[in-house]
Formats: structure tokens, sequence, C-alpha cells
């Protein structure tokens, strides 16, 4: 059988990804996702002497404790399938992400488990993170001596 | 070359016994009364999940030796398979089990595989009695092929769910009244250059369809109850029949089409296109349908076994998917 | 569901949109014609939704709070008033602040009118508060 | 307050739509997506386009794993700018710190606490 042809079967065939449908639910749940976050951040600013600008941080640890239990209670799978990007995107993501890995790899001992694959699909998010924040700094560091720009 | 990939067996070996063992998701399976033991831990009492597995294969077997009124020593060889990394749950149920032991690997079309082979060894009368069969466990399966179990990953309608499940027989020479291997063909390894590790069913029909039209043709003029392929899902359904139609190979066929995975967990729409993993042709062949053959319900079944032989490296490092059918034909007398 | 978010988004940005903003100043000497002035700098200001402002011994803590549409710009808003209270009130040591805690911290202060000893100490902390970066 | 929110709520589905565009239609996995928008992030902020975004959006600039990239280069950026081009090196984790050791502490506690299920979502 010819492979191009038979792309096509399946192109015409296999039942489409609801694009719509995904966008409106990410939208919702990404959405949701922010809105709660920016509560718990006005908590933090009401109570707790943090500014807008420091409240973030505090923001975002309590956003991926809430994660940890959605994660641990087997809730988190269940929005992701909903939500989609929507529960990926915001950090509580990126703390799933690393918690499911965690809790995963807990049968291999802590160390050489959790310990060492914590990281196995967040890791990407820190490297490139960290790697195009050199890139984009090397390049407007350059661009400041260089004259033209100011920071 | 004696251009023999659909081979007859004329000693008609028959499988004396099955037993079917499930984890508590596939209770909901429109097919549970056929299952054996339905348990309620899918670590089934143990730590891990690989452990879990092992003991989950280990329980089938004893229960198809148990069934079958036989013991240990009464076994030649014990052939089966599961998905994990070096087979380690089969091999440390292998341990347990004291039996000679082959492991074999078909990925999903295992079950079949390894009664093929089972069938080979019988009808060489160099073995009397022969364990066969194969097993998943869906956590441990997951984890290795996708994401972490907890990890919240959208899955795409084509997606399938791994079962947890282990479908394991006896076969022996020629008893009447049993079921027996009247036939089968082995699969080519097709490659449709499919890339999408969530659309199996895609990557799998071709290889079903292959060795679908090599046994009809060698079989021309046997009328089958149905032919039920292994894990193809929903969407590889949609798409084998679509294949069959436009090939014009059986009509009849269209119409007799099953499959396994597309059936085990029924309409529930949770689980998006189906059941798929080495346990969920073992689990529908071994269980309802020897069921239905030992009741005289179906007289000639063929079964086809898919298994798309692809591991996270692999596609990784981007190799399309190849995929694999085995196909045993069943008749009941 | 959708629409009347879209319709209650819309009403929001209009009715944020049409007043102007809400000032309140609290001196300690209560000199009026110095709260007039700085009333008049912020009043002038159209893309301000609230304000305020605190005299106290040469001292003049500003806090702004931008309408939602121009948030974009807060930093530049900020830093133009800063320029303009400086201007006017060329004896002070201006603070100017467009952060929602600050502004919070102010209204407390002018609502509680604390003695000049708790005000310091308050105005002390607050800039600290400001300076510190995420 | 309540626009805040309210704003925060759209403009992070926005950016939870453009996550969900890339899976769907550009076919990215979830690490490829992740990656792909700490990385605009990052740009973003070297334009210093992201921290009026934050001024705007609140948490909806915040929250959407964007906001890593941002303060990420934002603290590259600052100790480039105290230090020269040494601080480029030295300063990214200054202000992400917290997302990161966030998700270590309880990625850890998870895996004391908890076990994986194999619940259908």
């Amino acid at each position: 059988m010819d492979a191009n042809t038979y792309q096509q079967t399946v192109d015409q065939l296999a039942p489409k990804r609801p694009v719509l449908r995904n966008c409106f639910t990410a939208f919702l749940t990404g959405g949701i996702i922010c809105a709660i976050g920016q509560l718990i951040s006005f908590v933090y600013m009401y109570f707790f002497p943090f500014t807008e600008r420091t409240a973030s941080n505090p923001t975002v640890a309590t956003m991926i404790f809430i994660a940890m239990i959605l994660t641990g209670t087997g809730y988190y799978k269940k929005i992701g399938q909903f939500g989609g990007a929507g529960s990926a995107v915001p950090v509580t993501g990126f703390g799933n992400a690393v918690i499911s890995a965690a809790i995963e790899h807990k049968s291999e001992g802590f160390i050489l488990g959790v310990g060492a694959n914590m990281f196995k699909l967040a890791g990407a998010v820190i490297v490139y993170g960290v790697f195009s924040a050199f890139i984009v700094t090397l390049i407007k560091t350059i661009l400041v001596n260089i004259g033209g720009i100011s920071w | 070359m004696k251009n023999a990939r659909t081979i007859q067996f004329v000693s008609k070996p028959s499988i004396v016994s099955t037993a079917v063992a499930v984890g508590p998701l596939e209770k909901q399976s429109p097919f549970h009364p056929h299952f054996d033991l339905i348990y309620e831990d899918e670590r089934f009492g143990q730590e891990t999940n690989e452990k879990g597995h092992a003991q989950l294969i280990e329980e089938t077997c004893r229960l198809a030796l148990m069934k079958a009124g036989l013991q240990i020593p009464d076994i030649d060889l014990f052939l089966a398979g599961d998905l994990v990394n070096q087979m380690t749950p089969t091999n440390f149920a292998a341990r347990q089990l004291t039996t000679p032991f082959m492991g074999m690997f078909s990925a999903c079309a295992t079950s079949v595989s390894s009664l093929i082979t089972a069938s080979f060894f019988l009808e060489s009368n160099h073995m009397d009695r022969i364990l066969f069969g194969a097993a998943s466990q869906h956590n441990a399966v997951e984890r290795q092929f996708r994401y972490p179990i907890e990890y919240g990953a959208q899955k795409p309608p084509t997606g399938q769910w791994t079962v947890t499940g282990a479908g394991f027989g006896i076969l022996s020479h020629h008893i009447s009244g049993k079921p027996f291997v009247h036939s089968a063909t082995i699969g080519k390894v097709i490659d449709c250059e499919c890339i999408d590790p969530l659309d199996m069913g895609s990557a799998m029909a071709p290889a079903a369809f292959d060795t679908i039209q090599q046994h009809l043709a060698q079989n021309k003029g046997t009328s089958y109850d149905f032919v039920m392929t292994g894990d193809l899902g929903k969407n590889g359904y949609t798409i084998l029949q679509e294949l069959i139609q436009s090939s014009g190979v059986s009509s009849y066929l269209i119409d007799n089409y099953r499959d396994a995975g597309a059936e085990f967990y029924g309409k529930d729409k949770k689980f998006l296109s189906g059941a798929s993993g080495a346990g969920c042709s073992a689990s529908v062949y071994f269980g309802p349908i020897y069921a239905e053959l030992l009741a005289k319900q179906w007289k000639k079944v063929l079964l086809v076994a898919t298994g798309a032989l692809l591991s996270p490296l692999s596609f990784q490092q981007g190799e399309s998917i190849p995929c694999i059918a085995h196909a045993v034909e069943l008749w009941m007398e | 569901m959708k629409n009347l978010l879209m319709l209650s988004i819309i009403l929001l940005l209009i009715s944020g949109c049409s007043d102007s903003a809400k000032i309140s100043i609290y001196h300690v000497d209560d000199d009026q014609e110095e709260i007039e002035a700085l009333e008049n700098v912020l009043q002038d200001n159209q893309k301000l939704s609230e304000a305020a402002g605190v005299f106290f011994d040469h001292q003049l803590a500003v806090s702004l709070q931008v309408k939602p549409m121009s948030k974009f710009n807060k930093e530049k808003i900020k830093k133009s008033v800063e320029k303009e209270v400086q201007a006017k009130f060329p004896n002070h040591d201006v603070f100017v602040s467009s952060d929602l805690k600050i502004t919070w911290e102010l209204m407390k202060i002018i609502e509680e009118r604390p003695i000049e000893k708790e005000l310091e100490e308050d105005l002390a902390k607050l800039q600290s508060l400001a300076k510190e970066e995420t | 307050m309540i626009f805040s929110v309210i704003i925060a709520f759209v403009v992070g589905g926005l950016v939870c739509v453009i996550g969900q565009l890339l899976f769907d239609v550009a076919k990215l996995t979830p690490a490829h997506t992740l990656s792909l928008l700490v990385v605009v992030g990052s740009v973003l902020d070297g334009f210093g386009l992201y921290e009026p975004f934050i001024d705007f959006a609140g948490a909806g600039a915040t929250i959407p794993i964007t906001s890593f990239g941002n303060s990420l280069t934002h603290g590259a950026m600052q100790e480039a700018e105290k230090h020269g081009i040494i601080g480029v090196l030295t300063g990214m984790f200054e202000v992400t710190s917290s997302g990161i050791s966030a998700a270590i502490i309880f990625g850890v506690i998870g895996a004391f606490l908890f076990k994986a299920k194999g619940k259908v979502s």
C-alpha cells in the first residue's frame, strides 16, 4: 500500500481534534486559573506586606501548592483532559509536570527516582527559558554597549 | 521458500482452558461477565505497578491451570509477553511459575503470536501442553510509553486507553468439544509512515488489512462468523472498514467485522477511541470469544491481533510507527 | 454565558472610563493651598481612576491607580505624574507609586490620621516596600 | 478590583488559547509548546513589552508560563545593567526562583504523600 494515499485516507477518516471546543475550554480553564491567581495575589497584598510586583512570588508558590494537591488526588489530569492548554500553560501545569513525575518515579527511590526524574517533563521549560534569557540579554547588552538603545 | 505465511494445523491443537483477569476499570466493559477475576486494586496488592503486573500474570496463569485441572509440571512451555521494557513482569511471573519459558514480543499482538508459536510446537509433536497468552497493566505501560499517570496531558479523540488485563490459555493436542486452532497467518511488518503515537489505530490498520487479505486469499470459501481485530480502536476500525470496502476483498466481511479495542469499554466517551494494549486482545479473545466458541455460539472466527512496534525512543527520534498483525483462525466443531 | 461576560466587560469598560479620579489627600498641617495644588495636578490627568496623597513634614507620598485600559502605560503615567508633582512641590521630598498595595496603605493612613511619629514610620516602611524588586 | 480579576481571566484565557492552538493546529507536544511559550516570554521582555503586559493583566500575565521566561530575562538584564556582561550569567535565577523552588519542594512532598492512580479522566 502506498503510504501517501494511505495518509490521505487517514486524514479523511480519523476524527478531527475539536479545535474550537478545545480553545473554548482552554480559555475557560486557563482564565479561571489566572483569576484565582489574581485573587490569591490580592490576599497576599491585603494581609501581608507585598506589593503588586512582589506578591507574584508567593502567588506562584501557592498555585503550585494547589497543583500538588490536585495532582496527588488525581484531579489535575481530569482538568487537563478537559482544559488542554488551559491547565498546561499556567504555572500550575508546570507544577503538575514536576509533581506527577516525582510521584511516578517514587518507586525507584528518592534519589534515582524522584530526584533524577522530577524535571523529566518540565526540564525543557527551564533549559530553554534560561538559554533564551541568556541570548536575549546578551544581545541587549551588546546593543546597549554599542549605543543606540538604553536599558 | 514454501510460501507458508498461512499455515493450516492438521493436528488441530485445542485450547483446553483459558483464564482472564482484569483491573478495576475493566469492570465496566460489556465483556465483564466473561472475565474470571476482576480486581479492585489496580496494583493487585503489590507495592509497585510492575510487581502488580507480574502478580496479575502469575495469578491468571495459575487460574488457567486450575480450570484445566493441571499442575505446573504438566506444562511443557510457557509462552507469553507484555509491553514493559525487557518484559520483566512476564519474566518475573515465569520465575514464580517455574515452567520452561520463552518470552514473546509482538507488542499488542503477543496474544496471537504466542498462540501461533504454541500451535507449531504441538503440531510438530514435541510438546503436549503449552501455557500461552499476554498481559498489560495500564500504569506500568502508560508511564513507559507516554507520560506519568498524573500528568494532565490532553489526549486527542484518536487516543486509546491501555487495558489492565491478562488473558492466558492452555493449548494441547486435539480434544473434541474444545475450540481448536485451524490455521494461522503470520504478519509482516507494515509501515505506512504514521508518526502520531496517540493515533495507533491508523498506524495499525494497514498491517491488519495485509494479514486479513493474505489469510482470506489462502482460505477461499470459508465463511466466518466474524473477523475480529485486536486493538485498532474506533478510529482504526473505521479506517480498516474503509480499506476492506475500497479493495473489494470480501464484501461480507464488512458486516462481520469487529474490533476488540473498540468494543472493550463500550460507548464510554472518556476512553476516547477505545482500548489498547497486549491485555486487550488477550482478555477478549481468551475470555468472551473463547467462552462463546465453547458454547457453540460461533463456529469459525478469525482473530487478528495488531501491534504497534514502537518505543518512546523511536518516535522521539522521528521514526515512523511500524506495525504487525498476526491472525489465527479458531474453529469449534 | 459568553455574551453575559462580554456585556459585563463592556459595561465595566464604559463605567471605568467615564468618571474622573477619586482623590483623597491628607495634610498633617492642613495647608489648603498645597492640598488644592496637588488635587489640581491629579484631577487634570485623565488616565487616573484613583489617587491618594499624604503631606508630612516636607515629605509628599502620592499613590495612583491607573484606569484599566491605560494600565499598559502605567510606568510612563507614573513617571509623568512624578515629574509634575516634583515641579509643583520643589521643596518636598516626593514619592510616587502606582502600586495597589501602596494605595491601600495610604488610604489607611488617610482614614486613621495617625500621630506624627507613627506616620513617619509608616511612610518609611512604604518606601522600602515599594523599592523591593520582584 | 473585580475588573482586575476579569482582565486576568480574559488575558490568561487568551494566552492558554494560543497554547491550545499550538497543541491542536501546530500539533506540538506539551513540552514543545511550553518551551516555545517560555522563549516567547523571554523575547518579549527583551523588547521591554512584558512588564507593561503584567501591569495591564496582573495574574493574567504572571500565572502563564510565559512569565517564567520574562522573569529569567528580567533577572539577567538587571544584573547585566549593574555588572555588565558577566551579570548575564549570574542574575538569571534571582527573580524566578520562587516557581522552581516551589515546584521542587512540593514535588518532593507530593512524592511522599501520594501514589499515582490510573483513574480514567
